[in-house]
């Protein structure tokens, strides 16, 4: 593929099969399966939530693109540090976070992961190596240098990962850290989740050509583009980008095109926004479900039934359902939070 | 004789957008979310069809770029209006409108003008957090060579708007989206001289001056007409433009009334009632302060997201009103 | 016992640098020209060849990414010290220090603080005009989140940067190129705690009180000394902490003195002065105050470049001396 | 030649002979050779002004680059709207601008450019299309890409032209105005001038390659390649792609590989600031000299004759003599001008 170019993996009516799982184990995609089902369906519950005004911030949803951080997140380690930005309950959940903490902090509660002064778009979990997300664009970008800078300077072999889309990329601060992280050598994966819109923007109308590859090649950063909707694709480019990286190698950069079946926020579809969302774009980029292809391969491949998948959905289901009522349950954090939270040694005052 | 027409904050933004492309050719605007504008309410609606997707231009995720090259178009003639749907994107921004825009005039000798008015939204609540609801008007007010106004009635969110892109400086105008619903009659379009503009007194009182600026001037005015049912009589001075600043109004009305509240959307330290309140008293003769001057502004900390933290973190006009009563008491 | 060691403002900073680059493995410092440092005076000499160049590092210019970088590498656990060798060049990195460093611990429920030390130097003069002059202190104060420092003395120039460095929240160290003159005899170093640390008297008097920040306190202190040949006695407070701001020693000066006048090299406008005077105006019953209290600052305009303009431009010694005059008379 | 490397250009001890002038009009070529004669010179001057403690401001001074701006400036017209930067005296004085003008600025007087508020880094002059130089490295870059559009918006097949060096490529600005500039399809030309430097740092110390056509493939912006220090290659292709803008084929892209003589700022030569400039490196890029190299073609040609440039050098040392006279016996600005230029109508103050 030509680094100016997707190809036709922008082309929605393509790739619709069963993804390619021959020589996988079993195991670790059925393992795969549990999480990307985990990750869409506490959205759906939070789109249908979030329409019911039982949530009171924007939700920004990232359906149909749960193979990308499933993917990336399984060559991860806790002591790697990971960035994200708006669009990431994947990325916190696929670090196998608690659901209960996430939606005690999109309910605003005080057992929440960020005690409640987060909400949907803050998240964090250092423990499991997710150090934050924010949704200013490209926000995190530079910190996750600096990050993955810290790493080095330790003499580990973690490294930090970033996380942003098609549309961060043309905030200039996304340009100046791809080339401090080649030049820092900063063990640092950059994984852009392409899925063509900036909010209401198609990229046609934000940018020359459809490929964040270029911006990788022009930095002289290793890079590969995948079809972010196959988790085995993106598992295996992420794990050989990760392992060039955890050797001292220097940054890398993953391209993972994909498409969100929500709108850019909320529960709504937003297909009436111009280029590309037509009701028959959208139909057929959900053709492209990366659960069902991978479901279909397992099934095909005689690992996974209709009646283990029942029990998967029921089981998911349920999980939701009890982190939920928990989180509607507890506690608002206490006003004191509000001063006590802004230095590490509240201040003074006269 | 001239129809009045009925407003609101938004539509009135709308009018004055309407009538700046519809009578000026060298207006253009330019920033995100124009062709789609969820995020500005209903100040923009259809610009683009009406105008022209070549003069209504929506744009990349480039607030730094999108706002230097407002600076350049204004440099080489035009009128730009560049539009930022919340005042946080702008950290992006700063270079072009503090290192460019503000001081191109004074670098080259008054010679040449960046005549750009750049639209910033304050855009808070709804749990959006810290980085989505700033308010960073004192920011702005402290560079010289920008001009900054906050609208806090329907006709200033119109004529200054249309005062701002005529004026040939770079201006900051930083409406409030907390303000949208206000309602009123306006007069047809008359083209003021922001220049000369200043600081108004939008209900006179005895007692107290209580000063305001964009949302805050509502919270003055609905404190005010609280504290008429209890006896106390407020005078309320908007400050509309804060920089150039000129107090010469509110220092005249704390002359009569002896006492100052300043009510401020932004932060405390630094912030611009510490202006407000350093500009009278550096002014006015000690003693006649029957009280100390005192501030209503949010805490020293970022925006919460936890809808019981959010009641707690922006003031109200039942806070005013308090602190009012607190000044009026011996 | 402790040997005293003499150092004038530049190496006192070097020492800091050493003293934390020797002690802590954590601290690392990025920034332009650690290279070969020219901007910064002699105030990191050979830093790159005594601890490394992996330690001291030397980058692109790309102020945004290399701040975003500190507050990362500061959330991995390291105590970085960015530096700006001219606080102007920072136009371009307020995302980094305001969205991000400043909100980091409160967005996320007090759990994770980025301790990251920005150093900014105001770099004024020598005809380098609008865009190599600013003062943004007043900016920086502003923002809840962010300690905000200025040395104004050679034991501050090393105690608070040490200070920052091991606090553990965002800081702003806004050190200026017109002291890396001053002169001083120090004892070792002491660990401070910032949280605790604020505005200190440097002169005491009993007349007026004159209030500065970095270069600014040293024009209070000249100007100190020359009142005392006239008469006046002068209390002099250095503010060092501009954010989180405690003012009570100012309060406490004002009380005995009843005059204030605040000096500072910012603009005027929604500047640290006008703070100032607010903090202490809200707090004094008003009768006490012999005069209004009253600010020397830079004008409300970007610096010019030719010498004659400059001269005009920056407030002096004499400028602080004249105002204290006219606040003394009856 | 590839977009990444810049191949034997970035090799000093190629290119020193005569250039190619074959089948261009002497005349053209002489006035060429007058413009960088008489930029040379001046900056000399200044040099010589500097280090005696006639100036009171910071010089940046390009010697060895001035076939750059006189190549491109011969496609210009008082119409177009040119930006520089720090290092911006052969962008203006290529324009035909006043060398009085220049030089009452650089010393502060009222008679300035400027009218004594800008100094050697904030020229201005309007009326020529010099639309501003200033020192915050990119911080014109977005303008020009504005004053483009304008250009545009108004109907008239002007452009914008924005000279930037390839330190200020490491801002993020410049990225974001290549974006915009295609997607605006505004009429610009981006010229970068490629001297391997930003102030002490050599380009190996900044970015991981040394061509800047890099960035202009990454962002689909049609580029040009060329010896920095041959007038006529840099004319040729500056050109070709000002026609390629005006007919409205959108921004343009331009890297002319360069270096100078002079250190970052003021007199001194730097050759002690580590990378790639030692005495012998500068003295073979010395030896890639813009004007000997048209000199000698022009020689060659039997066009040019030792008296001629005898004369030619008399003549500017006299107007340079002259024009610095003048602007040294000029007078201050008044300090009114203080307040005066902040605004277009002076602020009323209390
Ligand atoms: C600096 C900044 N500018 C604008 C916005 C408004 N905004 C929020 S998300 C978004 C689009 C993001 O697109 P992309 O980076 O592709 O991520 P996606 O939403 O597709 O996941 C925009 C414009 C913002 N949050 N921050
Ligand atoms: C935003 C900003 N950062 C840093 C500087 C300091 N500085 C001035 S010129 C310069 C190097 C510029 O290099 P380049 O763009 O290649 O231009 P050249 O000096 O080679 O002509 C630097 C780092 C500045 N002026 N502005
Ligand atoms: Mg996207
Ligand atoms: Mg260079």
């Amino acid at each position: 593929m030509s680094w100016r170019d997707l190809g036709d993996l922008a082309d929605p009516s393509k790739y619709h099969d069963a993804i390619d799982i021959r020589g996988k184990d079993p195991a670790g995609l059925i393992s795969h399966l549990r999480k990307m089902v985990l990750i869409r369906m506490a959205e759906q519950h939070l789109a249908v939530a979030r329409k019911d005004g039982l949530i009171g911030g924007p939700v920004h949803l990232g359906v149909g693109q749960e193979a990308i951080a499933v993917g990336v997140s399984e060559s991860l380690r806790n002591s790697d540090t990971v960035f994200g930005a708006h669009r990431s309950h994947s990325h916190l959940l696929a670090l196998g976070s608690s659901l209960h903490g996430l939606f005690a902090e999109i309910l605003g509660k005080d057992t929440g992961l960020s005690r409640g002064l987060g909400g949907s778009m803050h998240l964090w979990d250092g423990p499991r190596g997710f150090y934050g997300s924010v949704p200013i664009m490209a926000g995190t970008v530079p910190l996750a240098v600096g990050a993955g800078l810290a790493a080095k300077l330790k003499g580990t072999d973690n490294l930090s990962v970033s996380y942003f889309g098609d549309g961060a990329v043309e905030e200039g601060a996304v340009h100046e850290s791809l080339n401090l992280a080649r030049m820092l050598e900063a063990p640092v994966l950059f994984v852009v989740e392409n899925n063509f819109f900036a909010s209401h923007m198609e990229i046609s109308l934000r940018q020359p050509l459809n490929a964040m590859t270029r911006f990788a090649a022009a930095h002289d950063v290793p890079c590969e583009l995948v079809d972010g909707n196959d988790v085995v694709a993106v598992h295996d480019a992420a794990a050989r980008l990760i392992a060039q990286v955890r050797s001292g190698a220097g940054p890398r950069f993953l391209e993972a095109v994909t498409f969100r079946w929500y709108g850019h926020v909320d529960w709504r579809e937003d297909v009436d926004v111009g280029v590309n969302r037509s009701v028959e774009h959208l139909a057929s980029w959900r053709a492209r479900d990366p659960v069902a292809r991978l479901t279909a391969a397992l099934t095909a491949a005689a690992v996974w039934s209709a009646s283990q998948h029942a029990d998967l959905i029921a089981d998911t289901s349920r999980a939701i359902a009890e982190a939920w009522d928990q989180a509607m349950r507890d506690p608002w954090p206490h006003a004191d939070t509000l001063l006590d939270a802004v230095y590490t040694q509240r201040a003074e005052r006269s | 004789m001239n129809p009045t027409q009925h407003y609101n904050y938004g539509t009135a933004i709308l009018a004055a957008f309407e009538y700046l492309l519809a009578t000026y050719p060298e207006v253009f605007v330019m920033g995100q979310g124009l062709w789609s504008p969820w995020y500005v309410g209903n100040s923009m609606t259809e610009l683009d069809k009406k105008f022209g997707k070549h003069r209504v231009i929506d744009t990349p995720v480039s607030e730094l770029a999108v706002t230097g090259a407002g600076v350049g178009a204004a440099l080489a003639g035009m009128k730009p209006i560049i539009v930022h749907p919340r005042i946080d994107f702008m950290l992006y921004a700063m270079d072009a409108v503090v290192n460019q825009a503000a001081k191109w005039s004074h670098m080259f000798g008054g010679q040449a003008h960046p005549g750009v008015t750049i639209r910033a939204i304050i855009n808070r609540g709804g749990e959006q957090g810290a980085q989505h609801s700033q308010a960073l008007h004192a920011w702005f007010a402290h560079i010289p060579g920008l001009r900054v106004v906050m609208p806090a009635t329907v006709s200033d969110a119109r004529d200054l708007l249309v005062a701002a892109v005529l004026c040939g400086d770079p201006v900051m105008y930083i409406d409030d989206r907390w303000l949208y619903e206000l309602e009123d009659d306006l007069d047809p379009i008359t083209e003021l001289t922001l220049a000369t503009e200043g600081p108004r007194c939008l209900a006179s009182g005895s007692d107290i001056t209580i000063v305001g600026a964009g949302y805050s001037t509502k919270l003055a005015i609905e404190a005010c007409q609280a504290l008429g049912g209890q006896g106390v009589s407020a005078e309320v001075i908007d400050l509309r433009v804060l920089n150039p600043f000129e107090p010469k109004a509110i220092i005249a009305s704390v002359q009569k009334t002896g006492r100052l509240l300043v009510v401020d959307g932004g932060t405390r330290n630094a912030g611009f009632a510490g202006e407000v309140i350093a500009s009278v008293a550096e002014r006015v003769v000690p003693s006649i302060m029957q009280k100390p001057p005192s501030r209503v502004t949010l805490p020293d900390a970022p925006a919460p997201t936890s809808r019981v933290l959010e009641r707690v973190y922006y003031p109200t006009a039942d806070d005013v009103v308090r602190e009012s009563l607190t000044l009026m008491s011996r």
